[in-house]
């Protein structure tokens, strides 16, 4: 049991050895490691995204009375590996008049932020390719840096749609960012750490869920925000601006945009899972088994939000974010450090 | 500081315009300050068409107007030619075509509704209507031969009788539909995010939506209490119990309400129909070659979308002079131009949704 | 095997016998693209009622991977010309099928896409796609049932999948 | 289907000889190109507010505009038809009565040709542009691209 709970940290330390036992200075060692756990990250987010862009295909489907994909390999598990190697093939078009240096890296920065956030998400216990001190507020800053690609994108795409696109996400991003932020204090004031590992471990006995429900929600809508998922795909919206920020990519540029929403989606529930319902903890299985369940099923609800749900408006979204959201996370963030100043202090009396 | 307005250009190749509409728009940020509505990008040149056509021939291409209905489309031009002709069809045919029409005005108001909602972001609020609408269409597939483009309806009665397969499986849509409509209920109408972006959405007042010769729902919605099946019944209408359902403003969460409404009070004219259904023939003595006196007549319904008006100038041939139609998408989305302005973009898809226009209609 | 070409080089055939790498990923790329056609959003007219009603739960052509319907041009695979092509759209649709990124098919769904249809002596219809676009797949009805369109869909499958099966006589195998 | 309102007499009543009845058929008038605005103007205060259609009809020799009168409230109905010549069609817009008036305006325009005065916008709505002729008189000679 023991074994297989820390199944990854044995190999980890597995591959440590072996390349001090070959001779590399410590230096080399810890770069060895950095490129193992960056391979290892890569594995997991694109794996993740390949497996849930066709789970969200099958979930939507059941809930719209369909089979959804379930032809091509086992009830269609491979359906989309033929669409990834087809995107790869098509062609890369350009359009006239966008800047091109800007159009193309769009889609590589989109990735930067994704894979910087995976590095510390604590996937089992001991399983973080780092354990920062900071944890919490490192995520915070690197997954708010995915508005500048998404801006960047509908900025070089030269298309009305695609900068109408951007202008929204930059405003939703930028917005839904602080009621996120104050969800997550609300945590911090309770645990008193900013460290990943720390948090989860403090719900041993009980999951901040419980403690920290109206915090919770709010981090649920702020993460659909965050991630342009509807009812806030606002800077997508399809049936509004046709594809949105994507108009005009197509082929692996496109994939990679989509692909990257699917990890971000992957890393808002990881963090979700890890804050708020007890991380890797759990019975019975190893610890990294119960934290990909969790994942899958909070990656779950929010497939079961997105396809219910309409669409909302650019300045309901505002208002909501800004009347609503902040006010009601910073009241939260003060009831929870009363109530913690009284948990330690007692009342004084 | 100096801003801009820019111009965007709204199709004719958009997920929302449902075909082929073009909508240039002038926008200040997302807020429209100037619109100007193109049609014709589906014109077929019907009408000179029907020139060309003998008078049972032009049957088969007035199902391609409003093709989410093409019963109702039949039903115009036969009962013209029939007024034009003094034919009495029979009674059972009367029935029939009650049931059928109103059948497929259940089937259209479902994709109108189901689109409706889906373009407001909801896409799995399109699949329920449909599946309701496929059970339509399978009735009127083995009845007629085809899902769509029925050419079901001849002048001076139907083509055939209805199908011993039709009475268990309209027997059994009345038995299922009503769950549906409770269900959808359930599901749209007090959805926050539904109200909010459709609450006080391209109000129209009652005496703008008259002036633009708005019809259907879509006038409906405003508080006008005007249905042709009332004020002027045809065929056999003032037979059957039905109310007139009517919105209070005009916006786009009335426009739902009315079709909702509309839908269940069809489902009633149904019932009513179902259970006074005669025997008899369906076919009057109808001349082989169709030869109706000069002259001209003019005959409107009540048609999913609105007033369909058909114009029929006869010369004494076997093919008509002149073929005209009132299409009520062309007179409802006149009005496109004037309610987009002050409106959002996300707006501008809703109020386009909410009036549920067919292109095939609008062009002609 | 004998290389009988005057120059001296294997054909693309010999060289696809041998199983000479390259083809075989030639061969992947086909698998993959014909197993994810994916539409574009694009209807003209009553076909396109049809269209959407594939999509819809009854046929459900998301069976087989073809129902990511895109808007925009390019990320589409496949161009279904659902309806009666008018003169007035007769530039948007040629504009549409270039903005699509290669490789492209086209699908010319039910009479009118096909030939004009009922409309084929009207002044303001094209008679045909083919007279704008390429058509790889025709889909004869008015408008064809869903079944028709996902059945012209795994023909065009079948198409890119096998690439030798559609060629013409005269081009050689 | 009768009228309640006698509106043939009415309109005699006011205008005259300048309408003319049509004595088949008790919904049908006809007016003449300069007075049509100022008739229906008249019909639309006597409560025929409902302007349900414009057509038109080429008779070879003349045209026809067909306003097709309806009422919001009660089931009455009148024809005004209005004969215009073939080389000059010209009659007043409604456009100041009716804002359905324009689309519909334009359509006769786009497809038979006949010139609308005072119109704001009078151009063509369903054919594209640099299209030549108008396809609903009968001397329009239709190409159709079949081959």
């Amino acid at each position: 049991m023991e074994f297989f709970n820390k199944i990854f940290v044995y190999i980890a330390q597995f591959i440590r050895e072996t390349l001090a036992a070959l001779g590399f200075t410590p230096v080399w060692v810890e770069m060895g490691m950095g490129t193992v756990y960056l391979v290892a990250i890569l594995g997991v987010c694109t794996l993740a995204a390949l497996f849930y862009v066709l789970w969200e295909r099958k979930l939507a489907g059941y809930i719209q009375y369909r089979p959804g994909p379930n032809r091509l390999g086992p009830n269609g598990w491979f359906q989309t590996v033929a669409d990834a190697i087809k995107l790869l093939t098509k062609e890369d078009i350009v359009p006239c008049g966008a800047d091109k240096a800007v159009h193309l890296l769009a889609p590589v920065f989109i990735f930067v932020p994704t894979v910087l956030a995976l590095a510390v998400v604590p996937f089992g216990e001991g399983m973080a390719a780092i354990d920062l001190d900071l944890g919490i507020f490192y995520l915070i800053a690197v997954t708010s840096l995915s508005t500048i690609p998404i801006f960047m994108g509908g900025w070089g795409s030269n298309n009305k749609y695609s900068l109408l696109g951007a202008m929204r996400a930059v405003a939703q991003m930028v917005s839904y960012e602080i009621p996120l932020v104050f969800s997550l204090l609300g945590v911090v004031l309770i645990t008193g750490t900013l460290q990943l590992q720390g948090i989860v471990e403090a719900q041993s006995k009980v999951w901040f869920v419980f403690l920290q429900p109206i915090a919770f929600l709010i981090f649920i809508i702020a993460a659909t925000a965050e991630t342009n998922r509807a009812p806030f795909d606002l800077p997508e919206g399809e049936s509004e601006l046709t594809a949105g920020i994507y108009t005009e990519y197509s082929g692996m540029k496109w994939a990679l945009f989509f692909l990257a929403e699917y990890c971000n989606l992957f890393i808002v529930s990881a963090i979700g899972v890890t804050v708020f319902l007890g991380g890797w903890q759990g019975p019975f299985l190893p610890s990294w088994v119960w934290f990909f369940i969790k994942t899958h099923l909070l990656f779950s609800f929010f497939i079961w939000i997105r396809w219910t749900f309409p669409r909302i408006r650019v300045d309901q979204l505002m208002n909501f974010g800004w009347k609503f959201l902040v006010p009601l996370s910073l009241a939260n963030v003060f009831i929870t450090g009363i109530g913690v100043y009284i948990y330690y202090n007692g009342l004084g009396w | 500081m100096k801003t801009q307005t820019y111009t965007l250009n709204l199709g004719p190749q958009h997920p929302s315009t449902h075909g082929v509409l073009r909508v240039v728009l002038e926008l200040d940020g997302e807020t429209c300050v100037g619109s100007k509505t193109h049609v014709g990008y589906l014109h077929r040149g019907i009408e000179k068409i029907l020139e060309d056509r003998t008078y049972p021939q032009v049957i088969p291409y007035t199902d391609r107007l409003d093709y989410l209905a093409g019963i109702n489309n039949n039903l115009v031009y036969v009962q013209t030619m029939e007024k034009m002709m003094n034919i009495e069809i029979p009674e059972r045919a009367e029935y029939i075509r009650v049931m059928l029409a109103e059948l497929m005005r259940i089937a259209s108001h479902m994709v109108g509704i189901g689109i409706y909602i889906m373009d407001l972001g909801a896409i799995s609020a399109v699949f329920y209507p449909f599946i309701e609408r496929e059970k339509i269409l399978d009735m009127m597939a083995h009845l007629s031969g085809s899902r769509m483009t029925f050419n079901y309806m001849r002048i001076g009665g139907l083509a055939h009788d209805i199908h011993s397969d039709f009475k268990p499986e309209l027997d059994k849509f009345i038995v299922e539909f009503p769950r549906f409509i409770e269900d959808y209920h359930r599901l749209i109408d007090d959805n926050e995010i539904f109200i909010a972006r459709t609450k006080n959405v391209g109000t129209i007042t009652a005496e703008k939506a008259k002036s633009y010769g708005l019809t259907g729902p879509n006038l409906r919605a405003c508080g006008v209490k005007h249905d042709i099946r009332k004020t002027n019944p045809y065929g056999i209408y003032n037979r059957f119990d039905f109310e007139v359902p009517v919105g209070e403003i005009g916006d786009c969460y009335d426009r739902y309400v009315v079709r909702m409404k509309e839908v269940e009070e069809s489902f009633k004219i149904i019932q009513q129909a179902y259970k006074e259904l005669p025997d008899g023939p369906v076919m009057a003595k109808v001349p082989k070659l169709i030869k109706p006196p000069i002259g001209d007549v003019y005959h409107q319904t009540e048609n999913p979308k609105g007033v369909l008006g058909c114009y029929v100038v006869s010369d004494g041939t076997p093919k008509p002079s002149r073929v005209h139609f009132r299409r009520p998408s062309f007179n409802n989305i006149s009005i496109f131009d004037e309610i987009f302005i002050g409106h959002k973009i996300a707006d501008i898809i809703a109020i386009l949704a909410s009036f549920d226009f067919v292109l095939g209609e609008v062009d002609a | 095997m004998a290389i009988d070409n005057e120059n001296g080089y294997m054909t693309q055939e010999e060289l696809e016998e041998k199983g000479i790498l390259l083809t075989s990923l030639d061969k992947l790329f086909n698998w993959a693209r014909s197993w994810s056609l994916w539409p574009f959003q694009f209807g003209l007219a009553c076909c396109a009622i049809e269209m959407i009603c594939t999509t819809q739960a009854r046929f459900d052509i998301s069976r087989f991977g073809y129902e990511v319907f895109r808007n925009s041009p390019r990320q589409a695979d496949v161009m279904i010309i659902a309806g009666t092509i008018t003169e007035k759209m007769r530039p948007s649709v040629e504009r549409l099928y270039h903005q699509i990124a290669e490789p492209r098919w086209v699908i010319a769904m039910g009479n009118c896409a096909i030939s004009g249809g009922p409309f084929v002596d009207s002044y303001a219809v094209v008679p045909g796609a083919d007279d704008i676009v390429p058509v790889d797949i025709y889909i004869p009805g008015c408008p064809p049932r869903p079944e028709a369109l996902i059945h012209g869909m795994l023909q065009l499958k079948e198409k890119v999948n096998s690439p030798a099966k559609v060629r013409f006589k005269k081009y050689g195998k | 289907m009768e009228n309640k309102i006698n509106y043939q007499e009415m309109l005699t009543g006011k205008f005259g000889d300048k309408v003319v009845i049509n004595a088949e058929k008790s919904y049908e008038v006809y007016a003449n190109a300069d007075n049509s605005l100022e008739v229906l103007e008249f019909l639309k205060a006597e409560g025929l507010n409902f302007l349900a259609d414009i057509s038109s009809a080429d008779y070879k020799d003349y045209f026809e505009v067909v306003y097709q009168l309806y009422s919001f409230d009660d089931p009455d109905h009148l024809i005004v038809k209005v004969k215009l010549t073939h080389d000059n069609p010209q009659v007043t817009s409604l456009t100041s009565l009716w804002a359905t008036a324009d689309w519909l305006e334009r359509e006769v325009y786009d497809l038979m040709g006949i010139t609308f005065i005072n119109h704001p916008n009078l151009e063509r709505i369903l054919t594209w542009e640099g299209f030549e002729g108008h396809p609903l008189r009968k001397d329009f000679v239709s190409k159709s691209g079949r081959k």
